[in-house]
């Protein structure tokens, strides 16, 4: 059976994150005024084909893990999207 | 971590009761934190002080020496060449993209601290085999990182090297070499000078970053407990950057800095002493004022937060809203943090609690200082004595060829250069793929000349010969380049110093370098130690690092590393049974054993002089250094760089195996165009170098005596090895 | 009659600003410095977004720098029909801020790519290339990270329809093949103008490519085009 | 009052994405045979103030759609995350 999952990677609390603080800082010049904590990552979508639920989010967290994040600087979450067909 | 015992830190107990007697009491956290930073081996120097003082370093045209953020050259016409070289080995070994993006950031800002815009890059860089998919994650991440710290802030990466070994496999050896130029009379020195002048903080705000990590990152061997100290690494901001160095720069030009020093190692801390130190002065720091990132930190960690992209400027108080103004126009934080006193101490406040008092002097100067134990490695002789000089040759001589050419330590880098831009600012003659980069001083025709070299298997094998080919080749290189040498920085790349053999291994290559340079006149104006370079006991091979700076008077006259057709081929220089160490050795006979090449300084300083003389009077059409692979791959290159064959037979009565790939020093493959000849071989004869004539340029073959292959073939062997190794294996994330 | 004036702008983190201005120099205009916070081109003749990193490239390249206050200027400019060149990050800039069609996203091998390439002149119906002829083949050097373009295909339909596809990625002998495309692009395409023709963007550098002595010269014809249009336009 | 959203954006269907191809390709060489269709987007977290729920997710789909995403090759989505302080 496939499975859809969303991969989010962030950058792990406490380290900088230039894209964040760049598109927070220019915001008020745009007017907006009232956005902050801005945090940039990176989202990634995949499908899994296994045998069982939790087969297949082992995969999808191993490949983030191993593969799609440093877990040396970055933070994983992963949600499952609707089943794919 | 709210008292951080002394020992988590780094220091000994001996050092600990320094601290203690220079205080005359117990140092409170922020204090031991202060003088574990500085007392780390990464920002004392405590093991390799008493081995580098033995360089020279004096010379009419070195303008600043060592112990400044980088070393500074008298070019002539009134300008300066700020350079210095730095390595980031240990935190690109476990985050290679941000480990290496970092490290292109940190010297920048050395240079920057001089008051010279940065105008160039070069990164000699180490790796084990692209064989597993470790090295090739390394590989990437490492040379994507420096792309883009490189590329985003438009400063040019020009040049460096990248070589292969498994001993650099779990330890990648990244080091960056920047280069600057000022007017001489402007340049700006790290120094708190006037009592009452300001101390300002200029660019990012500073973060829980890199918290020890000059004690416990950089000065400890990876282990299993690196992947644990993750927070040491950062996270590089180019685009701050980029700001920071067009802030400072017109600050400088306004005329507005009394100092400006980087904050690296160490931090605040390391700035504010060292500058401090160097001006005879003291400091008080208000650590309240500040800008935090994050909130409710610990005055220790305010004082050595290695968070990057700031510097620390000395400013004269009716001067600071003018300061404040170019900050802001560039969309910089700065904070007054501090002013300059007369006490000799750094005093530091938070609220309205001092937090340290300390004497600059004993944070900067007052270091400990090791004599360490050395011995040479065992079986080092036995090694010495297996010359591959005597194994059999290969029975197939062509075959042999195409593999050296295509063994990733030779072949083509441009996979990893074409990544990098190398022409922004617009003044790259010669870039990546010349023996040295050539750029142009803006609006002259004079020119500096840069190259970066190493050699880890002649290291491995002898470190006094292989740091003094370091030097001998870099400046060969850069003569080639029809530039006159004219002093170096260089970075160390070594093992644990605790170990008697790591130190020795030290101890010879400062030895090399320091005969090599006295004796070819390129005096040592700074550099870099990078210690602890091992995992478990296996360390990287001895590996010095020479940047070396050259000057040419009209750049039009550089001969290119290209044939064209109807040129005369000359080798310069003998050639001898020296194999050991080679890349030959290596690839054919799967051996690093011997003794490297000989070298004969005087030998070398005439081919030096042979080449800067026949450029000038513009008799060299192409010039190409003799190294790795040694005549075969020099010619091979030649015939690549220009799209032209040639028809050769080489001198003397050495086996054709040897003749080919001995790696012999002092050496180089020139062509001359037909008119010249006379000219030249009258030159040859003046510097008292051997030339010898070899053949002629000519048409799509490559054929030296019985081998003959095409550069159409040659080309597909250079160009395909490093990208095949990487590219049908490549991993993304 | 007085000397043409290219208005160059430096947005914050802008590099190729200086060489830019350097090559209108060179060629025998006059350059003018222009800052983002600027809000006029100094009375400029013509106007060129330069190369590099606008806010780092951060978010996503030209995306806060097409906020920037001298865009007003610059959309004026070229909503009365005058010349407005971006190079690189200027052309993201220019499609970001929606003055040309299109978009820049990642090369397709994911690095950047540093070299020298061929570009065919597809139109000489645009002030940068009009001392050109269609067919010409021009040495030019690329560096970028972003430089694919893309747009839909209705829209990639109506530039090829309407002429707007101004250079093309080549071989030396003008051959648009899939070789010669170094970074995936739609068609090859490398640099596209906007409907009127005064507005055009590119990923190579002409002003990297003016100066035999360090690089190529194919930029020279857009510096050439654009200058003796401008001579042109004032008699 | 504060409200955190999470803005994904993704490029467009049609486009192909040299980010998850990349990924994709790269997946069986490191043993995983069973996972497809990889898409590589970007992450924004960000915080509003605003006067009410709908108010802030105002501004957040507006930062989105303006800055956040290029309509002429992303799409966005948005979501609301946990009440934020
Ligand atoms: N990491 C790198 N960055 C930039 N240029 C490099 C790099 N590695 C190699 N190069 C360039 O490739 C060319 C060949 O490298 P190398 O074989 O070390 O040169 P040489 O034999 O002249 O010392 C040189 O021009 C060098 O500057
Ligand atoms: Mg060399």
């Amino acid at each position: 059976m496939k499975r859809r999952f969303e991969v989010l990677v962030t950058l792990k609390e406490g380290l900088l994150d230039p894209q964040g603080k760049t598109v927070e800082d220019s915001l008020p010049r745009m007017g907006w005024t009232n956005v902050s904590e801005v945090r940039v990552g990176k989202l990634v979508e995949l499908t899994v084909e296994g045998d069982s639920e939790e087969a297949a989010r082992d995969t999808a967290e191993e490949v983030a893990t191993r593969l799609l994040a440093n877990p040396v600087i970055e933070d994983v979450r992963i949600l499952s999207m609707e089943e794919a067909t | 971590m709210t008292q951080p015992p002394y020992r988590d830190l780094g220091l000994t107990d001996d050092e600990f009761q320094k601290v203690e007697s220079t205080l005359g009491r117990e140092p409170n956290d922020a204090e031991l934190a202060m003088y574990a930073a500085m007392w780390s081996e990464h920002c004392s120097y405590k093991s390799s002080k008493v081995h580098l003082r033995t360089l020279p370093i004096d010379g009419p045209q070195v303008l600043v020496g060592p112990g400044e953020d980088a070393g500074v050259v008298d070019i002539g016409d009134g300008l300066a060449c700020v350079f210095k070289l730095e390595s980031h080995s240990h935190p690109s070994a476990i985050e290679p993209f941000q480990g290496a993006a970092t490290g292109v950031g940190g010297i920048i800002r050395d240079v920057l601290s001089m008051g010279a815009r940065p105008v160039a890059l070069l990164d000699p860089l180490r790796f084990g085999p692209l064989e597993e998919a470790h090295n090739r994650w390394l590989l990437g991440g490492v040379v994507a990182g420096i792309g883009q710290y490189g590329n985003s802030i438009g400063v040019p990466t020009v040049g460096g090297e990248v070589k292969f070994a498994v001993a650099h496999t779990q330890n990648p050896t990244v080091n960056v070499m920047c280069v600057g130029l000022a007017p001489a009379d402007r340049l700006v020195r790290a120094r708190a000078e006037g009592v009452g002048n300001l101390l300002v903080l200029i660019g990012a705000h500073t973060g829980r970053d890199g918290i020890g990590g000059v004690s416990v990152l950089a000065s400890r061997t990876l282990d299993e407990t690196s992947e644990e100290q993750r927070p040491s690494v950062q996270i590089g901001d180019p685009f701050y950057e980029k700001l920071l160095i067009e802030a400072c720069m017109e600050l400088i030009d306004a005329g507005l800095l009394v100092g400006l020093q980087d904050l690296g190692g160490a931090g605040l801390t390391c700035a504010v002493s060292e500058s401090a130190a160097r001006a005879g002065t003291g400091a008080d720091l208000d650590l309240g004022a500040v800008p935090l990132r994050e909130p409710g930190m610990a005055a220790f960690e305010i004082l050595t937060s290695e968070s990057q992209e700031r510097m620390l400027a000395v400013v004269r108080p009716e001067e600071l809203d003018e300061v404040r103004a170019v900050c802001e126009k560039w969309g910089l934080v700065s904070a007054v943090v501090g002013r300059v006193t007369d006490t000799g101490n750094i005093r530091a406040v938070l609220g309205d609690t001092i937090v340290a008092e300390v004497p600059a002097r004993s944070l900067a100067d007052d270091g400990p200082e090791y004599r360490r134990p050395l011995e040479a490695p065992p079986r080092l002789e036995e090694l010495n004595a297996d010359d591959p000089a005597y194994a059999n040759p290969p029975s197939d001589l062509r075959g042999a060829v195409l593999r050296v050419l295509g063994s990733p330590n030779v072949a083509s880098k441009r996979w990893v250069t074409e990544q990098y831009d190398s022409i922004v600012q617009g003044n790259t003659i010669a870039g990546p793929g010349a023996s040295a980069a050539v750029l142009r001083l803006e609006g002259t025709m004079r020119a500096v000349a840069l190259s970066t070299d190493g050699n880890g298997r002649y290291g491995h094998l002898d470190p006094y010969l292989g740091a003094a080919h370091a030097v001998a080749e870099a400046a060969r290189n850069v003569a080639c380049a029809g530039a006159r040498p004219l002093a170096i920085t260089n970075c160390l790349n070594f093992g644990n110093p605790e170990r008697p053999e790591v130190m020795w291994q030290f101890a010879e290559a400062v030895r090399g370098m320091g005969d090599a340079c006295r004796a070819l006149g390129t005096p040592v104006t700074g550099g870099n130690v990078s210690f602890y370079n091992e995992t478990g006991d296996s360390a990287i091979w001895p590996t010095a690092v020479v940047g070396m700076l050259g000057v040419i008077d009209d750049y039009r006259l550089s001969p290119r590393p290209a044939f064209g057709p109807g040129q005369v081929v000359y080798l310069l220089g003998e050639t001898f049974a020296e194999v050991g160490g080679s890349e030959y050795a290596e690839v054919m006979l799967g051996k690093v054993s011997g003794m490297p090449p000989g070298l004969d300084f005087e030998r070398e300083a005439a081919l030096h002089r042979l080449l800067v003389d026949a450029a000038s009077r513009n008799v060299l059409a192409a010039a190409q250094d003799c190294a790795d692979g040694g005549v075969a791959v020099a010619l091979a290159e030649l015939a690549l760089g220009g799209e032209t064959g040639f028809a050769v037979a080489l001198p003397g009565d050495l086996p054709a195996h040897l003749a080919l790939f001995s790696e012999s020093a002092s050496r180089a493959v020139v062509s001359v165009v037909p008119e010249n000849v006379e000219a030249f071989e009258a030159l040859g004869n003046e510097h008292g170098v051997p030339v010898a004539r070899l053949g002629e340029t000519g048409g799509p073959r490559m054929v030296i005596e019985d081998v003959e292959l095409t550069v159409a073939e040659a080309r597909h062997v250079y160009e395909s090895a490093i990208p095949d190794l990487l590219l049908s294996r490549a991993e993304a994330g | 009659m007085s000397t043409p004036t290219v208005a160059v702008v430096t947005f914050p983190g802008s590099n190729d600003d200086r060489d830019a201005l350097r090559a209108v120099g060179q060629m025998g205009g006059e350059g003018i410095a222009v800052w983002h916070r600027d809000t006029d081109l100094g009375g400029a003749d013509a106007v060129l977004l330069p190369g590099g990193f606008a806010y780092g490239d951060y978010l996503r390249t030209g995306a806060i720098a097409a906020f920037a206050p001298i865009m007003d200027a610059v959309r004026a400019h070229a909503a009365a029909g005058r010349p407005v060149l971006g190079v690189c990050n200027g052309f993201q800039i220019l499609c970001e801020a929606g003055l040309l069609p299109g978009a820049l996203i990642r090369n397709r091998t994911l690095t950047f790519v540093h070299r020298r390439v061929h570009v065919r002149v597809e139109t000489a119906s645009t002030p940068f290339t009009a001392a050109a002829e269609p067919g010409d083949v021009l040495e030019v050097p690329i560096k970028h990270g972003e430089g694919q373009y893309v747009a839909d295909a209705a829209a990639l339909e109506r530039l090829e329809a309407d002429g707007q596809v101004v250079f093309r990625y080549c071989t030396a002998l003008g051959e648009v093949t899939p070789d010669a495309n170094p970074n995936g692009a739609m068609r090859n395409i490398a640099g596209v103008r906007n409907d009127a023709g005064n507005v055009v963007g590119l990923m190579p550098h002409p002003e990297h490519a003016v100066d035999p002595d360090v690089g190529p010269v194919g930029g020279q014809t857009l510096f050439e085009s654009l200058l003796s249009s401008l001579v042109g336009a004032a008699t």
